[in-house]
């Protein structure tokens, strides 16, 4: 039954993951296809999960990943209505070939190494075939147990990550009067035009303001 | 047949194989990510695997870890996406070159 | 399960502590700060949580026994002589960066409090790294660095190249991530466990798992992750874009402290957890040592003759800190020819190490000289960087043009400035072992160190003997004379009396033997 | 070892040697605060700076006690304890004219650029100042670590003298310089760290120069040692094939850092040889020998034919560097008092003999800005007072008797025809006659071709002789050739002792090699040794050296006993 669901769901992620990276109709390679490739993938995941008895993994992977995550990417990708920017079909560029040989390579290189019966001999004694106690492993209380106590620090840690990816997120993304995306010539002109906001603005400007450098002029 | 823990390393070293294979060969920016996160999900197959055959769960906690980590990394780098395509209009990691000229 | 977690252990990491609770404040005050008017007094304001982090870092400094750890957070994290020095590294980093920024940001039309913030939080990030215990505390503390440090790297918006590089840091950065924890997960799997003492101990318990294919597999993860934060051949690609198109602040801040860090966990991986002899390598030293090897030969050769044709400067010292990066892994490597806990061998690692330790130190300050100079040519988003951008410079602004031909000298390894020292004391540690292939690779070395001469003297040609083709818009700004002058009496010191400051590294790496 | 050193360190109590080292630094220091707007009264500063540095030079000169070989006015203070390095400095009788030298040209530079510097001034005077200190600081360092860094720094501020202030193709004129002299001193770096790990287990780390004198090496590590140290020097100094940089670096360079280059800067190989290389591997000196005897006659003879060719009166002079610098190399590789004295004499007759010239050749080229031999013709003219001098200066670089070309050229042949070392160098002296013969030559036809003729060219016609500036400078380097020409003896009663201990250095360590069956080589030394006692020079007992010559004949007695 295990072997059964195991085959079902690593073949379909392994699949949908394929399709990740190269989407399966030629003519639809926007990024969307991926992103929706891959949040098939995330289920499929979600599943082997709960094959691993980790049930609330299952969960936060759905939750978190599938649910969160992956809306943030298609917010993201419908946001910037992202068409067939790619022209990979035609660029075959040699960096590319020689990287993904070297990953395929590599991959092949660590899964006959998997594959080894030797791979997993140092470690086998400590290994378990079945759970002492199926109910109490996985779930929320145990992993609550845990993360409170021997990973209180990481757990902390976390927030002052979240914080910094928060004020990061804000300072990257937010849309600053100051600063213009526009074509070069519209660009210049709103330069000058702040540099003169400038000197009434700020009085401590205006040395800066004194010398009308045009910002495209290395170009 | 049983299936054991080699079966779990060989399917996340595959799904690890097809991110880098993504990272190295797709060029849109935000697939790329989308082939991190892919990595990043075989890692945390690792842990729980390896976290289930030992009969522990350390490595569930880590996997936790992982994914806040995960949703930061999204933050940012979508922003850095967003803000990299008002820029410039493209996400196109090889076009990336103004600065070899 | 009992509680791990007590108050006296926040001691431990006061200095971070310090420097996140200014960090946050700095990003509130930005808030709530007057739209237009400058950001100057959020630069003070975090160069005064610089000051007394440093303060308290000398302070733990003092108290500390040279060879003693201290467990904290249930052996999440230790305070040591080694985290401790490296602390003060990256808090001078911060500081230094923030003092740089004020000006800088002003003239390129960036001038946000975030950006100080981010600073702050990355060099606290770096520190809770490099007083990590247990891998994944260290996988998050790497994270919180390399977040900040990804939006610092395209922080002047304006600039396009920023943005790109931005981009490119952050992708990289995050396939670096998930390399290193494809590698966590495998120790992990072998070992049970991820804290660095229990993984030695199960290596030393067992030493056919200290030589099984899973924990070579995890090492090799580990240490292709770690190569990519501190730009090791052939995982540098992405350093000369990312050097190049950050603010010259950030990239100073990215080239001594993120380097720094990153040694500082191979150092700590690989003192306290990989001590075993696994496989050999000439009749002696660690398994790890081939890798490293090939490694540290391949860095240098690509940092330095991709250096030679760049035209652009901060390309230039992009692969220069390449180049730096291979000499680095030398003292590692020498390292790996002792034991720390062998009480006949543990001078080889105090020794090798030690260099690698006073080699970061004046790299640091070496960087912040040099870029502290190129950060103040620019303006409005763009940064003007190109050689013949330096013509003449050195006449037209004599102090500026001093720093930064003293900064090159010194990276260039030229007596009496540190980075002379540096070198000399590295490679008197690599020789003293007398063992042919670090003789070799110390030739090596050299041999690159007369290769960079070249490019690093290319700079001085136009500083002093081109003159200008085009008028190169040059601000004042007294932060960055401060930090040039700070960095440059640095330099002089560690170059000259040296003595200190080789006392602190041996001193730092003493209390790795302990646990 | 380092007792040795600190038996010594008695004294007056004034640090004369550190004064002199790092005066000159302090005054770089000084003319920093001076703004750039009062011209002269940075040149002055400077001047007068230089000027006290000499001064002060002389002080070392008079405590220096004539009959000791050892080092003198010694200073020594613990610096870098973790590796052992400590700030060491002492004179001997081989370092102490070299510093003479070095404070003496420096006034004299500063006072001859006067007017030709005009762009930068006080980046100019910051630094000769800074230079100073670095060329002083090698000579006088005790510890190879110390000299390291002089040696070092002495490149950062003549590569800026050369890029900066230099003619049209200063700039890869300079970068040439300063790669080649910086690779060769990195190789000389990794041989200091091989011999840090081969003093004997468990001594304390040191750098002195004493505690190295001596290791038991074997002979390929000699060899290759010895190797890296003389691709140093032999760049520096510069011997044939790596000679490629001088020129350019001659020509390129303005008066100043010509007259320093050659002057002083040159013989830093020179006596690199002399202080380190030769002494540390004795050994492998045996083996040297031959290359380096033959190197030098060649350049020799090849720097006086490329010299011949010259049509610019600066690369002329260049070219004769070459050659002058074979005369000494021959005289150190001959090992015979007579010979490294003359090798001795004749860096410093080559400093002030060539640094004059160059000098000279400043003087005309800020008049006429050409330094083609066909632009002129018929000087002695509108200049007869500057075609005096000219001539003097060049009588003694071709070494006429009388002036101090002669005295070391002399000792040199005399040296190098005596020489009882394992080698018969007398072939090589023959060859390096016709050096001298077509250094008299090319000098000459020089001299004729630029002074005498017809005064064809209209601009020459104009030209004003010498100012009370240049009589200023040139005085001085006059009556130093004279007074080194006629009565050498102050220099050499004080080399002497030094000398011998050097050569004692050498031979003695390579007879203990001999003894120890460490090869063949050691043993012929000994027996070639007592077949060149033959020619006895007569004419140089009675009129030029007498302690020079009276030591030759003792080391000659010496000499079979060393054999067994």
């Amino acid at each position: 039954m295990e072997a059964f669901f195991f085959w079902l769901f690593g073949l379909g992620a392994v699949l949908s993951a394929f399709f990740v990276v190269f989407p399966p109709f030629p003519n639809a390679r926007a990024p969307i296809h991926s992103a929706i490739s891959m949040v098939v993938c995330f289920f499929f995941l979600a599943s082997i999960y709960a094959l691993l008895s980790a049930h609330l993994l299952a969960i936060l992977q759905v939750l978190v990943y599938a649910g969160a995550i992956m809306v943030l990417f298609i917010f993201v990708i419908m946001l910037l209505n992202i068409e067939q920017d790619e022209k990979e079909e035609i660029q075959i560029k040699f960096m590319k070939v020689v990287g993904g040989a070297l990953a395929f390579s590599t991959t092949f290189g660590i899964v006959t190494r998997l594959r080894d019966p030797d791979f997993l001999a140092p470690i086998s004694a400590q290994l378990v075939q079945e759970l002492q106690d199926p109910t109490q492993y996985g779930n929320l209380k145990e992993i609550g147990r845990l993360l409170f106590n021997r990973y209180l620090l990481p757990f902390e840690l976390t927030s002052i990550l979240l914080l910094v990816a928060i004020i990061g997120a804000v300072i990257v993304a937010k849309r600053d009067p100051r600063v213009t995306w526009l074509p070069e010539g519209v660009k210049q002109q709103t330069a000058r035009q702040r540099h003169g906001k400038t000197v009434l603005d700020s009085s401590e400007n205006a040395v800066q303001a004194e010398a009308p450098t045009s910002a495209g002029d290395h170009h | 047949m049983t299936i054991g823990l080699t079966h779990y390393l060989v399917l996340a070293a595959v799904l690890f194989g097809i991110g880098s294979l993504g990272v190295m060969v797709r060029r849109n920016a935000i697939v790329v990510f989308m082939c991190i996160e892919l990595m990043l999900n075989a890692v945390n197959l690792t842990f729980i695997a390896f976290s289930r055959f030992r009969g522990e769960m350390n490595g569930h906690v880590i996997a936790f870890f992982v994914m806040a980590v995960a949703a930061a990394e999204a933050a940012v780098g979508l922003a850095i996406i967003l803000n990299l395509f008002r820029t410039r209009k493209s996400l196109n990691v090889d076009e990336a070159n103004l600065m070899r000229h | 399960m009992e509680i791990t977690f007590q108050a006296s252990d926040l001691w431990g990491i006061l200095p971070v502590l310090i420097l996140m609770v200014f960090a946050s404040v700095a990003a509130l005050m930005e808030v709530f700060a007057k739209p237009d008017t400058s950001r100057s007094f959020i630069a003070g304001f975090s160069v005064v949580g610089c000051l007394l982090a440093l303060a308290t870092s000398y302070w733990q400094w003092k108290g500390i026994d040279g060879a003693f750890q201290v467990p904290l957070f249930g052996k999440m994290l230790v305070m040591d002589a080694f985290s401790t020095f490296f602390n003060m590294i990256f808090i001078i980093g911060a500081m230094l960066a923030s003092l740089l920024g004020a000006r800088y940001l002003r003239e390129h039309n960036a001038d946000f409090g975030e950006y100080y913030a981010l600073v702050l939080f990355s060099a606290a990030g770096m520190g809770l790294m490099v007083q990590s215990r247990d891998l994944i505390v260290l996988f998050i503390n790497l994270e919180i660095m390399s977040m900040a440090i990804y939006v610092l790297s395209g922080f002047v918006r304006k600039n396009r190249r920023g943005a790109e590089a931005a981009l490119k840091y952050f992708l990289m950065g995050s396939v670096a991530s998930a390399v290193l924890l494809y590698g966590v997960a495998l120790l992990y799997g072998g070992t049970g466990s991820t804290d660095l003492v229990a993984m030695r101990e199960a290596f030393n318990a067992d030493k056919a798992l200290g030589d099984s294919i899973i924990v070579k597999l995890g090492m090799v993860f580990l240490v292709g992750g770690m190569a990519f934060k501190v730009a090791l051949a052939p995982f540098h690609l992405w350093t000369p874009d990312v050097y190049d198109g950050a603010p010259s602040p950030v990239t100073a801040f990215m080239a001594a402290g993120v380097k720094a860090a990153g040694f500082a966990v191979l150092i700590r991986l690989f003192t306290v957890t990989f001590g075993y002899d696994a496989l050999e390598f000439g009749a002696e030293g660690k398994g790890w040592v081939g890798l490293f090897y090939a490694l540290a030969v391949a860095t240098m050769f690509a940092g330095n003759l991709a250096a030679i044709p760049q035209v652009n400067v901060k390309r230039m010292l992009a692969y220069s800190s390449v180049a730096h990066a291979g000499y680095l892994v030398v003292g590692i490597i020498v390292g790996a020819f002792g034991d720390l806990s062998n009480q006949e061998t543990a001078g080889t690692v105090i020794g090798g190490n030690g260099a690698v330790l006073y080699y970061l130190l004046t790299y640091a300050f070496s960087t912040f000289l040099v870029l502290g100079a190129i950060s103040l040519f620019g303006k409005d988003g763009e940064e003007f960087v190109h050689l013949s951008d330096f013509a003449g410079m050195g006449f037209k602004r004599p102090f500026v043009g001093l720093a930064l031909t003293l900064g090159l000298l010194s990276l260039a390894g030229i007596p009496p400035m540190g980075g002379f020292f540096a070198k000399f004391y590295l490679f008197r540690e690599a020789m003293s072992l007398q063992k042919p292939e670090l003789m070799w690779l110390t030739l090596i070395a050299i041999v690159n160190s007369m290769i960079a001469l070249y490019y690093y003297l290319r700079v001085i040609v136009f500083l002093y003997m081109k003159e200008p083709t085009r008028e190169v818009p040059v601000f004042e700004s007294k932060g960055a004379v401060a930090v040039l002058c700070i960095a440059l009496a640095a330099v002089l010191v560690l170059g000259l009396f040296p003595d200190t400051y080789v006392e602190m590294a041996r001193r730092s790496l003493e209390s790795l033997a302990l646990r | 070892m380092d007792l040795q050193i600190a038996a010594q360190a008695e004294g007056s109590g004034i640090p004369w040697l550190s004064l002199v080292t790092l005066l000159p630094l302090f005054g770089a220091l000084l003319v920093t605060t001076v703004p750039r707007a009062h011209e002269g009264l940075l040149k002055g500063l400077a001047l007068g700076w230089s000027l006290l540095v000499f001064g002060l030079s002389l002080g070392i000169y008079f405590n220096f006690k004539k009959d000791s070989a050892d080092f003198q006015l010694v200073e020594t203070h613990e610096w870098i304890k973790s590796i052992g390095v400590r700030y060491a400095l002492g004179v001997d009788g081989i370092s102490l004219f070299l510093v003479m030298l070095s404070t003496f040209l420096t006034p004299i530079i500063l006072l001859g650029s006067w007017t030709a510097i005009e762009k930068r001034v006080k980046e100019f005077l910051i630094c000769f100042l800074v230079l100073e200190t670095a060329m002083i600081g090698a000579l006088v360092s005790l510890d190879i670590f110390l000299f390291y860094i002089f040696w070092e720094l002495m490149l950062i501020p003549m590569y800026l003298l050369i890029g900066v202030w230099g003619g049209s193709n200063r700039i890869a004129a300079t970068v040439k310089f300063f790669l080649m002299t910086a690779v060769g001193s990195l190789l000389m770096l990794v041989a200091i760290f091989y011999l840090y790990f081969k003093r004997p287990e468990g001594s304390p780390p040191s750098f002195l120069l004493s505690d190295y004198i001596g290791l038991s090496l074997t002979s390929t590590e000699q060899n290759w040692l010895f190797a890296a140290f003389a691709l140093a020097f032999a760049i520096k100094v510069p011997m044939v094939p790596f000679h490629t940089w001088l020129p350019r670096a001659h020509t390129e360079a303005p008066t100043a850092g010509s007259v320093v280059l050659a002057g002083v800067l040159l013989k830093m190989g020179t006596y690199g040889f002399v202080r380190f290389a030769m002494p540390l591997f004795p050994e492998a000196v045996t083996v040297a020998t031959p290359y380096i005897a033959g190197l030098a006659t060649f350049g020799i003879v090849y720097g006086a034919l490329l010299a011949l060719a010259q049509n610019d009166v600066k690369k002329l002079v260049a070219y004769s560097s070459v050659s002058h610098l074979g005369f000494v190399m021959l005289g150190l590789a001959s090992l015979s008092v007579a010979g490294v004295q003359g090798g001795m004499l004749q860096m410093l007759n080559h400093g002030i003999s060539t640094g004059a010239l160059f000098l000279l050749v400043g003087v005309i080229y800020e008049r006429r800005h050409t330094r083609q031999i066909a632009d002129f013709g018929g000087i002695t003219q509108v200049m007869p007072w500057f075609a005096v001098m000219f001539m003097v200066v060049t009588l003694s670089s071709i070494g006429l008797p009388g002036t101090n070309g002669f005295v070391g050229e002399f000792l040199v042949f005399v040296g190098a025809f005596t020489a009882k070392g394992d080698f018969d160098l007398r072939w090589h002296v023959a060859v390096a006659a016709t050096g001298v013969i077509l250094g008299a030559f090319y000098m000459l036809w020089m001299f004729q071709r630029v002074m005498f003729g017809p005064l064809k060219n209209e601009k020459n016609k104009q030209l004003k002789d010498m100012n009370l500036r240049e009589w200023v400078v040139m005085l001085p380097l006059i009556a130093a050739i004279f007074i080194m020409g006629i009565k050498p003896q102050f220099m050499l009663e004080r080399m002497e002792p030094s000398v011998k201990k050097f050569i004692e250095q050498v031979q003695t360590q390579k007879s203990v090699a001999a003894k120890s069956g460490s090869g063949g080589t050691g043993a012929s030394g000994g027996v070639t040794a007592t077949r060149t006692t033959a020619p006895r020079p007569t004419v140089l007992k009675t009129t030029l050296a007498p302690a020079a010559v009276k030591d030759d004949h003792a080391g000659h007695g010496h000499a079979p006993g060393e054999g067994h």
